[in-house]
């Protein structure tokens, strides 16, 4: 580790249960990187990512994201710099589009015209009246890269980066993502297509370690 | 190896409460009420262990929210068993006992409504544990609410004391010298009862971890091994 | 962002999903009503009766059934709605509190909606009412508190809905104990003091838990 | 597959589900316990006035209280699950039969659970107890079906937990009427049969509802 | 409408509230055939297939699915011929894979030993102990797959057919098409990528109406 890496963990385990889901994970991600994580079903792609968010706590090894040592109370102070979009939509069913994007801005104390403004940019402007229980999966997950927009991460973690967004919509997920890489940021795509990632350098997950990908 | 270990504590345990019954059998009965005023010698003791437990437990649960060792959690969830036990065990015996004393099984007392609460408050926690399947998160939200409950089971004593003020003094002071010893004997007995009884979950506890511990070393395999390639995709044309 | 501008978005979140579904205000309330009307008819009627039991009934009711504005769909979010939130680096502590104030603020409506009708039903004897401006306030923040630790406790459990309740009642007796003896208390013309102190302490102690179990509690959730 | 064969298959996996979160025995009927504990606390010790509510504030618990047995996890789909078993080809009416039966089955034993306690805290009159062989059960088998149908009319609405106590409870009074009348009487010696006849009728003609609801009720939930 | 189609729709609206999602939906799909079904987001794919599979009742115009007329009790007696898999997993997730298997099972009226084949075949022989809530989204995609092998459908209905399934996984959507197809079933798979989709001929959901693509 020299200090400068956006993520960097160093043989994480966990186990959850009686499961090992990971084991001797190594990892790290500098300024400006953009990496693929591969691997198949169940392999633990998206619980790598949300340990990597600091959401979920290693049971071995050691780490830090955005120079905070996972596992310590410093993560709190560095949360509000990471966007992860998992696999369920981070949305409160019952209020709109608009008003989920808007209370993204408000939580994090910005103001409404962001939200409006990036809703917009993902192409649910005229939708942003529709409750989300109302609306069709790609939808979701379009209000799901809004919240990328509003918030600038320096960490960008996207599970199943391209699932459920149709033809006109993928183009962003790499908008958005060469946005983080370009002011800095670290970006990291799950999928299953490698080919459909742009990115510098992909790992895969297997046997619950990180390997190269070629 | 360990059981020989811990025999000599075992084999107090069985003196001492082989004494505390022989003196709940002959100590001279309570001059008003006769014979069932030796079912005091296990209401009491128990009641006392049920505290007693429930501390611990508090304890183990303080313990693993700063050292996050399970061995502390294993001790508060062990101790909150023992002590829902006694708690149970304290309230059947009162309620047999009062059934002859006061004409029914229940009466509204603090005291009475106290432990029943008691009983629930941790019912709740190992319900709560029983609900949790993974031992980290297990242990933290359970250390959470054994922290809550015991802070708040104070609040609890003393508002149902407040209510009744008129309850009855203890009459533990008042009772005759054979009858205290007797009863100071019972609460000796059953607290050694509670160590071997802590003692023996805890090495349960331990044990089934163990052996947890050893079947995941033999089947270790990581989660992902466990999904296959599909074998319906090998053979696409079938 | 302030502590308090981050409270104050939590409980505004809160009570505009709530708002959305108006659970509390069209449907535990009037289900609330509906127990205060059949309980009459399961222990008989006799008027007397009824308003020497009413007060006690009111908080019964107002404890066991404010149960359903703790388990109201809009407090409870999924996990990736709590992802969001703590990634938006919400401090547990804040988020703790705005979620209080906002079931507090339901349970306190629940209160005074019921507050008619046991009158109209009961007819208790209403001498030392402006009390109530205190006593159902404690009573509401205290339910509030402790159905927010519960809450949290039991969180992205599948049982929830039956455990938060089996862990809050148990020790709800205080908040029940300080309502109904304070009621009484009034009634009788009698100091009520000692039970507005209980009905406090157990708000500053369930505050005190609450926001220190914050960090931890938001660790246990994943 | 026949129908009855559905029908079993169905309450097989209610109760298989219920079984792997024990929801009711773990938490619903300690709630229950709990709450019989705290009432006089709130309405006043007085022996003989309990001895003479008891058995109606037993019956309230149990339907107030039944109402977390209807509303638990096990009890609830989603709409997937709901599309795979009507994909399935179940009938609906043996799904209702099958879901009543269950969550019957499971009242029942909230409502022996209860008894117990109820008989040590209350000390109620015990005089002709064997008709509670019929009693409860026929009360348990009253609270399935309307439990069952009110969720089925509140099925897939986010607030159900809430809505569905506000559509049983006024339903439950004839219920609540039988069981109480019926336990009065006992208590007088007097005759209740009116009142089996009343419980019978009531499960008869939900039952009747029920399955005649089955199929326009699965349509309209989408 | 020559008797013989597995579905026809003619002229198929939907209204939900005040939003018009179909209109004038035309479709017909005969034994042996395997259609795609595209359309941007938000276009009304989930909500199509919801009709087909008589789940979901439009509000204008008419069809018939398996000889069943939409709208009418005729389609309680065919439904057990309809697979469809969703955007949501239709498993119970205190149970664990191997019983919900069992479940399909045993509620269709098939013994058990045809549910444990089914999940080896998907690859999920090890996992068949794993609760449904623990599992990672690709095997529980994986385990609805399963669903389709049990109940041997005549009508196989994939939403976001390729959708979270890894590399190994994601040939078992053709066998399993292609063996409903060859039983004189007919299959409609949902995509935003055409280009995967193994079909005879695709249609495209566009401003509530089907239109074929070339
Ligand atoms: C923490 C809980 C309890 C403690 C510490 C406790 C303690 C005691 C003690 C020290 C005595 C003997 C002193 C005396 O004669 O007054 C006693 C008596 C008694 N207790 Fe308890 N008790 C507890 C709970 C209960 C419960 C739940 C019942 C249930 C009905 C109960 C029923 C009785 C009865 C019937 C007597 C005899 C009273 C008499 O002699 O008139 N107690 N208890
Ligand atoms: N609570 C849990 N207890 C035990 N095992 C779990 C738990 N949660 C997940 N798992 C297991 O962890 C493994 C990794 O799951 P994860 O969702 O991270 O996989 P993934 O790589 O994202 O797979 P997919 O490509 O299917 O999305 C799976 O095998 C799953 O069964
Ligand atoms: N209950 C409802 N009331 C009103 N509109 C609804 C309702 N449910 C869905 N919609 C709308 O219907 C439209 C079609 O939704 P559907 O999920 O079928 O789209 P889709 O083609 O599957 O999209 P995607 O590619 O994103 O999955 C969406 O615009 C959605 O907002
Ligand atoms: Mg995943
Ligand atoms: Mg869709």
């Amino acid at each position: 580790m020299n200090g400068h890496e956006i993520v960097y963990l160093d043989d994480v385990g966990l186990r959850l249960g009686n499961t090992i889901i990971l084991r001797e994970a190594k990892l790290s991600l500098g300024p400006g990187e953009k990496v693929g994580l591969l691997g198949p079903n169940g392999s633990g792609k998206t619980t790598l990512l949300r340990i990597i968010a600091t959401l979920l706590q290693p049971t071995s090894g050691s780490g830090a994201v955005l120079g905070a040592e996972i596992g310590t109370q410093d993560v709190y102070e560095i949360r509000n710099r990471i966007v992860m979009v998992g696999h369920l939509p981070g949305l409160w069913p019952e209020l709109t589009l608009g008003e989920n994007t808007e209370l993204v801005a408000r939580l994090s104390g910005r103001s409404p015209e962001v939200a409006a403004d990036a809703l917009a940019q993902v192409g649910l402007a005229r939708a942003s009246e529709r409750r989300a229980d109302q609306s069709s999966k790609g939808m979701l997950r379009r209000a799901e890269l809004a919240r990328a927009l509003i918030l600038e991460p320096t960490l960008l973690l996207l599970d199943e980066a391209h699932a459920g967004l149709d033809a006109e919509a993928i183009g962003m997920v790499d908008t958005i993502a060469n946005r983080v890489v370009a002011g800095g940021g670290a970006v990291m795509l799950v999928s299953h297509e490698p080919d459909r990632l742009n990115v510098h350098r992909s790992v895969q997950l297997v046997d619950g370690t990180l390997e190269m990908v070629s | 190896m360990t059981i020989v270990r811990n025999r000599w504590l075992e084999i107090v345990t069985v003196a001492i409460i082989g004494v505390s019954l022989f003196r709940s059998m002959t100590v001279v009965a309570d001059v008003t009420q006769g014979d069932v005023q030796r079912i005091m010698y296990v209401h009491v003791p128990s009641a006392w262990l049920a505290f007693l437990a429930f501390m611990v437990t508090m304890v183990g649960s303080a313990a693993w929210l700063r050292t996050k060792d399970q061995r502390w959690d294993r001790l508060a969830a062990s101790s909150a068993e023992i002590g829902v036990v006694f708690t149970g065990l304290a309230i059947v015996a009162g309620m047999i006992w009062a059934k002859p004393v006061w004409g029914q099984f229940w009466t509204w007392e603090p005291r009475l409504v106290t432990t029943a609460l008691l009983f629930f408050i941790y019912l709740g926690y190992l319900a709560l544990r029983r609900a949790v399947i993974d031992p980290v998160q297990r242990a933290r939200r359970a250390a959470i609410m054994g922290i809550v409950a015991a802070v708040q089971i104070p609040i609890v004593y003393y508002s149902v004391n407040w209510w009744r003020s008129l309850h009855q003094p203890s009459s533990a002071r008042s009772i005759d010298t054979p009858l205290r010893i007797t009863l100071l004997l019972g609460v000796v007995a059953f607290t050694f009862a509670y160590a071997v009884l802590l003692r023996r979950r805890l090495e349960l506890a331990r044990l089934e971890e163990e052996l947890d511990a050893k079947r995941f070393e033999q089947s270790q395999s990581v989660a992902g091994a466990d999904i296959t390639a599909p074998s319906l995709a090998s053979h696409p044309h079938d | 962002m302030t502590f308090w501008r981050q409270v104050y978005e939590v409980a505004r979140k809160d009570l505009l999903v709530e708002s959305r579904t108006a659970e509390v205000a069209l449907m535990t309330a009037p289900f609330g009503a509906a127990a205060l009307i059949l309980i009459p008819l399961a222990i008989g009627t006799d008027a007397p009766l009824l308003s020497q039991l009413g007060p006690g009934l009111y908080w019964i009711v107002v404890l066991l059934f404010g149960m359903l504005v703790i388990l109201r769909k809009s407090a409870v979010d999924g996990q990736a709605q709590r992802d969001l939130v703590r990634l938006l680096g919400i401090e547990p502590a804040a988020a703790f509190a705005g979620a209080t104030a906002a079931t507090s603020a339901l349970v306190l409506f629940f209160e005074v909606a019921l507050g008619p009708i046991l009158i109209a039903l009961y007819n208790p004897e209403l001498r030392g009412w402006p009390w109530l401006f205190v006593i159902l306030p404690l009573v509401a923040i205290g339910m509030g508190l402790l159905g927010t630790i519960a809450s949290g406790v039991t969180t992205s459990i599948g049982t929830r809905t039956s455990l938060t309740p089996l862990l809050i009642v148990p020790l709800s007796l205080p908040l029940l104990m300080g309502a109904t003896q304070a009621l009484e208390g009034l009634r009788l013309g009698r100091g009520i003091v000692p039970w507005l102190i209980l009905l406090f302490a157990v708000d500053l102690a369930l505050a005190v838990s609450g926001v220190l179990a914050a960090r931890p509690l938001e660790e246990a959730v994943t």
